[in-house]
């Protein structure tokens, strides 16, 4: 039977509380010290707020205004946050202004979330994938009001996002449709937007943030930092699985690891006559690491997730290369980023803190709820997918037609790990974290099917060649050092494998571990970047060479 | 965004720390409990003057610090710590901290006299730890994983018989270091009930004051801003393990751009440095008037 | 950058120096040649001692190359790395005097003496100096500093020494590092934090602008390499020790009580000229003067009383033909606060250079040359940040220079120690003596560090470092455990530091002259220190087995 | 500081000595002199104390997988065991590669 109601009862709630703000609106801006009684007006109790917590950029103003709300007029919102990564995130909870939380990363704040959670002052939705979690945006977690960063508006509330446009424009889409209220923090009001990243007709209000938001310089890596260690495993990476399978698009964890990677490609890679036949195309944000491989020509293209401080002058300078609009700085998109890095690469590469004796891997350790972040976009297997190129169609293991290729998902790990702790674990922490605080899936970064490689220093299993649990345990024993795991071990059970092909060391990939210096990087320190760069990366203040 | 001051506890008191501390401050302290702090080694041996000495020396240096327009976003104190902790975030009066360290002092003396205190090991998770004192743990020779001051460094407290057996079970399963501490009671667990009893009892008569500054809770490593959450803390302390690790975590988490550790010694600005690098430094290092200077350099920028 | 020179270790950076196939490394890993003084201490010892030495060719030049591992114990020199490089020197000055040009080149990087063996650093690096000195008479010593420890310490000094010096961006040359400054002469004077402060000073673009390191080169092998060959075929060398009378006049024109920047130094520091200086005698004279070990001695070895100077911290004369130096405390020292102890700063490395000098030249072409009596009573070095700023490790080793020129020319030079005599202060003035008489009194120092820096710096309280220091020669800090190295001509016990009668006065004339006497027909270089019978048996026993492995592989 | 002493049955003959690493903090140096006597000697001086098993542990699968038969000598300055596997497999190449 047909129902009898109004079918614009959330546009006439929002008209409503739009309503209620307009004597502190002049058009759709608002002054920077109404914004507290702007926020107390428009948002309800039991709201779904996003707060725009990227990576890098924060709607800080936003998010310290709505920690200052008096939780009389505010309070048990469900906040949707892709990043906590402000204290302010969890002073929110602290106050009793909210009470749920769907996230996916909390890395900078892991140790207060674990806290919160297991104190019941902060009870999870879940926690996400970036890609579930904006999908989720337009399905079952349409918010009520967002709150997000823009570095210009104009006058006609057209937003600039620029270089760390992020996922402003998916957060802006998923209430601006739906009857949500678009609330903006912007640096500046200016007359004209050096180019739209987001139409005005979007935003409802506009107010001018007391200070620009906060960036943080996330993937910024000195080289001064990198190991022979990760040096070793680096050039194992590009013998035995860059070059082997022929990986032509990627992307690339964050990490002094991948950093390495990166630095050797001009030099180690050159060598090989490996320039032109892998890593020429990239979803990857602008890490300078990449500058001397981008400089010397082994980079196509590079699509990212968000900018980098200290980048933008380089990448206007090369649009060859980003993704850069007609006004001359990049674009960059969260949301199409995860999906490319899910869906449209040959292989994902990264780091972990804990790898189980299955192949699991998670970065969640005692005491810390880190959440995921990208990494399980990325490195998991799409099945669907059905990929022509050489690296997909390599991890083939059979000769059926109807066969498929599969993501190359790679975890590159020394065996130890800080305080000398092992990184390969009979039991992850994570299935202890998932008791300790009741959640429904055990916070498991990449699974262990996906996982087609994994390097350490002693070499490369190659589990995407093993065909059952028992020998991809083994596979995993074998380069797993003199961890718990790997002491199972033993020389025999290796010389099989290696015969096989399912583990490879060193000696049987070309690679000599006496080259493993740091002299065979391409720069190895942070003025080696600049000059690489022909001076243009500007490195943040902490990041100083002193020299 | 701000600075974590660190108070520490027991453990790095020394003849001549009190050198600096202004006769008046010295002098209230005898008013208010007819003890004459004595800045001597021999004096050191006994507990009320080494948690008198040191609360009376953070309170100085704190006073100095504040006199120079230098104030904490956040703070943290170590067991005795607390105290000194409480007073810098302006929870807690003067008086009222000198009167309850004595009372807690006094208490602790008392509790119990020998067969008691407390350990360390060094080189094991807690989890591993805490296996392993399962294993010796019993009502007649009680032990307990007790504080965490980082992710491998863990106390043990309880009955010295017992804690010796956990040393030696820790020396098996691949500690780097395991042993004794130079601690008379076993603090920081459940064995110091009664004392945790009358001096929350003590504490319920004394106000504690709201404050903008954030208070980093020994029981739970939390931070905090409540009163009831700080007074549980100041009486409770003793019978729950300082959760250290989690508390510096979660001080790292709030991004902090100077972390400052009050006398004496400087044991845990080295466990900061291990892994951060905003700029930390113990009071110990330079003296309070370097201290100073440096401080106000700083805030210059 | 690729084809980092920094990046690679001691070993590495010798080696890519020499033309490829042409490198032979003497006394490696592989002799087993340790230092006897670190497993006692509790550390971990390298088979190598921290110094590569090389030899082979560059460019067809014949080579040595001297290679300091910064990463082992921050490159600190001790008795066995200390001595191979001495015996490295040695022999390649025989090989020059013999006719056969060899280059040597010492690659830096190196906090100056090894705390742990601390008396064996200073003795091994004066003796280096000594080489060094020599040395210049036949071919350019070059020098490189690639950075990350740098050049520090005792080895600063020696690198001023060098003909040449090449050093890329990411080093730094100081005699003191910014946190025994921190520790001695306060924050204030020093914020060992402070990074900016740090490498504007210290760092090579500063040391560059102002004469201490005489040419900057990007961090490339290639670049490096062909930076030597060009000044060892264009024979550089920038007389760096021998400008004392241009820092003299330098010294006049700064004020030591106002702040002065790295940026003002830069400008000040090119408008300066060079004039004439003549340091005159002491005078007697009527009003009584900070009292000294070195004080006391000088006024009655010379008959001066209460002895005056135009620069009070340096007292010299000629008294019965032998001329007599020493430096001295004034508390009142208006002009320069930081060596109001009887510290060695700027002014007084080079004023005693100056002196020296005056003797050398004084004394050109006689047959008798005049000896020299250095009486040492020294803390230390200054610990100053404008110290730092404008080189005190040039005027030390201008100082030191001098001395060593001196007796390579044929005075006798001949310690008196009544005093303290420690490190970079020692090295300047006593170190470079070939006889030391040293009175048996408990309260002299000598020693390369005070003891709360050393305890800083080796990360111990100052209680483990007493302990550790006690018995154990190579660290202790008093006299009687030092005469065990068999550094000293003789050590005098019935007469003590502050009992300058007339019979101990006379007496002690006696044993200067007995010194002297003994210096007659004997090799003019240290080599009396680690020959006689103390040294043989027991004190340099470690030494003599690197200098005899370095001579039987020297010519293969 | 603690020394620490092992002996394994290996079978592959060396023939010329070898010297790896750097005793530099977290790093060591591995010397390797041929030998006569039945057995593989390892002698190790280390500044971490307390990993004797972790040691061995390395030593065992290290000389499982690469039976050299040698005297060894290691000057350790608290290297991870990933880092004295990677200076153990250098000195292995050398020996077995040459320069």
């Amino acid at each position: 039977m047909k129902v009898k109601r109004s079918w614009t009862q959330q546009r006439d709630a929002k008209n409503a509380r739009m309503e209620k703000v307009s004597s502190l609106l002049n058009g759709k801006f608002a002054k920077t010290e109404d914004a507290k009684e702007i926020l107390e007006r428009l948002i309800e109790p039991n709201d779904k707020v996003v707060i725009e917590g990227d990576n890098q950029k924060q709607a800080d103003f936003l998010s310290r205004t709505l920690a200052n709300v008096d939780p009389e007029r505010v309070h048990d919102l469900h906040m949707i946050i892709s990043s906590i990564s402000r204290p302010e995130h969890l002073d929110i909870f602290d106050k009793g202004i909210a009470s749920k939380i769907d996230f996916a990363y909390s890395g900078a704040q892991s140790t207060r979330v674990s806290q919160m959670i297991s104190s019941g002052r902060m009870k999870v939705g879940a926690i996400h994938t970036y890609l579930e979690l904006f999908g989720r945006l337009f399905i079952d977690l349409i918010p009520n009001v967002v709150l997000v960063a823009a570095e210009k508006a104009d006058r006609n509330g057209n937003l600039y996002t620029g270089f760390n446009t992020e996922e402003t424009p998916t957060i802006v889409e998923s209430a601006a449709f739906k009857n949500g209220i678009v609330i903006v923090q912007a640096n500046e009001i200016v007359d004209q937007v050096p180019r739209v990243d987001i139409p005005g007709d979007q935003i409802d209000v506009i107010i001018p943030a007391d200070k620009p938001y906060e960036l943080e310089p996330l993937f910024t890596r000195d080289p001064q930092n990198i190991t022979e260690i990760q040096i070793l495993m680096a050039m194992m990476a590009i013998r035995g699985i860059y070059e082997k399978h022929n990986v032509q698009s990627l992307n690339h964890g964050v990490g002094f690891n991948t950093s390495a990677i990166e630095l050797l490609l001009p030099t180690y890679g050159e060598k090989l006559g490996l320039k032109g036949k892998i890593c020429r195309n990239w979803e990857l944000n602008p890490t300078p690491t990449l500058i001397p491989a981008i400089e010397s020509g082994w980079v196509e293209s590079i699509h990212s997730f968000g900018g980098e401080v200290g980048m933008e002058k380089y990448i206007a300078a090369r649009p060859d290369i980003f993704f850069v609009g007609k006004d001359g700085s990049m674009r960059s998109n969260r949301a199409l980023g995860q999906v490319a890095g899910q869906y449209a690469i040959d292989m994902f590469i990264g780091s972990t803190l804990q790898i189980d004796k299955y192949g699991n891997s998670s970065t969640v350790t005692a005491g810390r709820v880190p959440g995921f972040g990208g990494a399980p976009n990325m490195g998991s297997n799409p099945t669907g997918r059905r990929h022509s190129t050489p690296a997909w169609q390599a991890m083939k293991t059979t000769d059926n037609p109807l066969d498929k290729g599969q993501k190359l998902v790679v975890q590159m790990v020394e065996t130890f790990g800080a305080n000398k702790q092992p990184v390969f674990v009979d039991k992850l922490d994570a299935v202890d974290v998932q008791k300790e605080i009741n959640m429904e899936n055990a916070p498991i970064m990449i699974y262990s099917e996906d996982t087609t490689h994994i390097v350490t220093e002693e070499g490369i299993a190659y589990l995407y060649k093993t065909d059952s649990m028992a020998e991809r345990q083994a596979a995993i024993e074998a380069i797993a050092g003199v961890t718990p795991v790997g002491l199972r071990s033993n020389a025999s059970q290796l010389q099989d494998l290696r015969n096989r092909g399912i583990v490879a060391l060193p000696e049987d990939l070309g690679v000599h571990r006496g080259e493993a210096k740091r002299s065979l990087l391409a720069a190895q320190n942070m003025s080696d970047l600049v000059k690489w760069s022909d001076g243009l990366y500007n490195p943040p203040a902490k990041f100083r060479s002193w020299s | 965004m701000g600075e974590f001051w660190m108070f520490p506890g027991q453990g790095y008191q020394h003849a001549g720390m009190l050198q600096n501390v202004p006769r008046n401050l010295i002098d209230k302290v005898y008013d208010l409990t007819g003890i004459e702090l004595t800045d001597t080694d021999e004096a050191y041996q006994d507990s009320i003057q080494i948690q008198l000495g040191i609360l009376t020396l953070q309170i100085y240096q704190v006073n100095r610090l504040k006199k120079a327009g230098i104030n904490p976003q956040i703070v943290g104190g170590h067991s005795l710590g607390v105290f000194g902790a409480a007073y810098a975030a302006e929870n807690l009066r003067c008086e009222d901290a000198i009167r309850i360290v004595y009372q807690r002092a006094k208490l602790m003396q008392n509790a119990y006299h020998d067969g008691y205190g407390m350990g360390v090991v060094v080189g094991l998770s807690r989890t591993q730890v805490e296996q392993l004192v399962a294993q010796v743990d019993s009502p007649t020779e009680p032990v307990f994983a007790s504080n965490q001051n980082s992710a491998v460094q863990i106390a043990l407290s309880g009955k010295l018989t017992a804690i010796q057996k956990v040393i030696e079970l820790a020396k098996k399963n691949g500690a780097q270091t395991a042993k004794l501490i130079k601690v008379p009671v076993p603090s920081h667990s459940l064995l110091m009930k009664n004392v945790a009893q009358i001096l929350s009892a003590d504490l319920q008569k004394i106000q504690i004051v709201p404050s903008q500054i954030r208070y980093l809770t020994n029981y739970s490593g939390m931070v905090t801003q409540s009163v009831d959450d700080i007074r549980y803390d100041l009486g409770n302390n003793l019978v729950h393990p300082v959760y250290w690790e989690q508390m510096t975590d979660v001080a790292l988490e709030f991004s902090p751009d100077l972390i400052v550790e009050f006398s004496p010694g400087h044991a845990f600005s080295k466990l900061i440095k291990t892994k951060s690098d905003i700029r930390t430094f113990a009071i110990d290092d330079y003296g309070i008037e370097d201290s100073l200077f440096l401080l106000e350099k700083w805030k210059r920028g | 950058m690729e084809n980092s020179f920094v990046e690679l270790n001691g070993r590495d950076r010798a080696k890519v120096l020499f033309d490829h196939g042409t490198a032979r490394e003497l006394v490696g890993p592989l002799d087993n040649l340790y230092s006897p003084h670190l497993m006692p201490q509790g550390i971990v010892p390298e088979s190598d001692d921290g110094i590569i030495l090389m030899k082979g060719q560059i460019k067809g030049l014949d080579s040595v190359v001297i290679s300091m591992e910064g990463a082992f114990q921050g490159g600190g020199i001790g008795e066995v790395g200390g001595a191979k490089i001495v015996a490295a020197l040695e022999q390649t000055l025989k090989d020059n005097q013999n006719g056969h040009k060899e280059y040597p080149i010492i690659v830096f990087d190196t906090g100056g003496v090894r705390l742990q063996e601390a008396n064996y650093g200073l003795l091994s690096i004066s003796e280096i100096q000594n080489m060094i000195i020599a040395l210049k008479k036949y071919v350019p010593v070059i020098g490189v500093v690639p950075g990350r420890v740098g050049a520090f310490g005792g080895m600063s000094i020696t690198s001023a020494m060098m003909s040449y010096l090449i050093a890329t961006d990411e080093a730094r040359v100081a005699l003191n590092g910014p946190e025994v400054i921190e520790q001695e002469a306060g924050v204030r004077e020093f914020d060992s934090s402070d990074k900016n402060l740090i490498w504007n000073t210290l760092g090579t673009k500063q040391r560059a602008a102002t004469g201490l390191v005489d040419e900057i080169v990007d961090d490339d092998v290639d670049l490096i390499k062909n930076s030597i060959v060009a000044a060892i075929q264009a024979k550089k060398d920038s007389h760096r020790t021998e400008n004392v009378d241009f820092y003299l006049n330098l010294l006049k024109d700064i004020d030591f009580n106002q702040p002065m920047d790295t940026e003002e130094y830069r400008k000040l520091f090119p408008t300066v000229k060079a004039g004439n200086h003549h340091i005159a005698e002491a005078q007697k004279s009527a009003t009584p003067k900070d009292k000294s070990r070195g004080r006391l001695w000088f006024e009655k070895l010379t008959g001066i009383e209460n002895a005056e100077s135009e620069v009070s911290t340096v007292l010299h004369a000629t008294v019965d033909g032998k001329e007599f130096i020493a430096i001295v405390p004034d508390t009142q020292n208006k002009r320069f606060p930081r060596v109001r102890n009887g510290e060695v700063g700027l002014m007084e490395g080079f004023t005693v250079a100056k002196i020296v000098n005056q003797v050398i030249e004084e004394d050109q072409g006689k047959e008798q040359k005049r000896p020299i009596i250095c009486i040492v009573d020294v803390p230390s070095q200054a610990y100053g940040y404008k110290e730092e700023l404008i080189g005190i490790n040039v005027a030390l080793a201008s100082s030191a220079a001098a001395y060593a020129k001196a007796r390579q020319a044929g005075h006798p030079v001949v310690d008196f120690i009544p005093g303290d005599a420690v490190s970079g202060g020692f090295l300047a003035h006593g170190l470079q003596s070939n006889r030391m008489i040293a009175l048996g009194d408990d309260s002299i120092t000598i020693q390369a560090m005070s003891k709360a820096s050393a305890a800083r710096i080796t990360l111990r309280t100052i209680e483990e470092l007493e302990e550790a220091t006690k018995h154990v020669p190579a660290m202790a800090y008093d006299v009687f455990n030092y005469t065990k190295l068999g550094a000293l001509y003789k050590r005098i016990d019935s007469i003590k530091s502050w009992d300058a009668s007339d019979k101990n006065v006379a007496r002690i004339q006696k044993e200067i002259d007995a010194a002297i006497d003994s210096t007659k027909g004997q090799p003019t270089d240290l080599s009396y220190r680690y020959t006689n019978e103390i040294a043989v048996k027991e004190g340099r026993v470690a030494t003599l087995k690197m200098r005899k492995a370095v001579e039987n592989q020297w010519n293969n | 500081m603690e020394k620490l002493n092992y002996k394994f049955d290996t079978q592959e003959e060396v023939k010329e000595p070898v010297h790896v690493g750097v005793v530099a903090s977290g790093d060591l140096e591995v010397l390797v002199y041929p030998t006569t006597d039945p057995q593989t000697t390892v002698e190790i001086v280390t500044g971490s104390d307390g990993f004797g098993e972790v040691w061995k542990n390395v030593l065992d699968r290290f000389f499982a997988r690469y039976p050299l038969h040698a005297d060894f000598k290691i000057n350790d300055f608290g290297a991870t065991p990933g880092v004295v596997n990677l200076r153990l497999a250098q000195a292995m190449e050398e020996i077995k590669h040459g320069e």
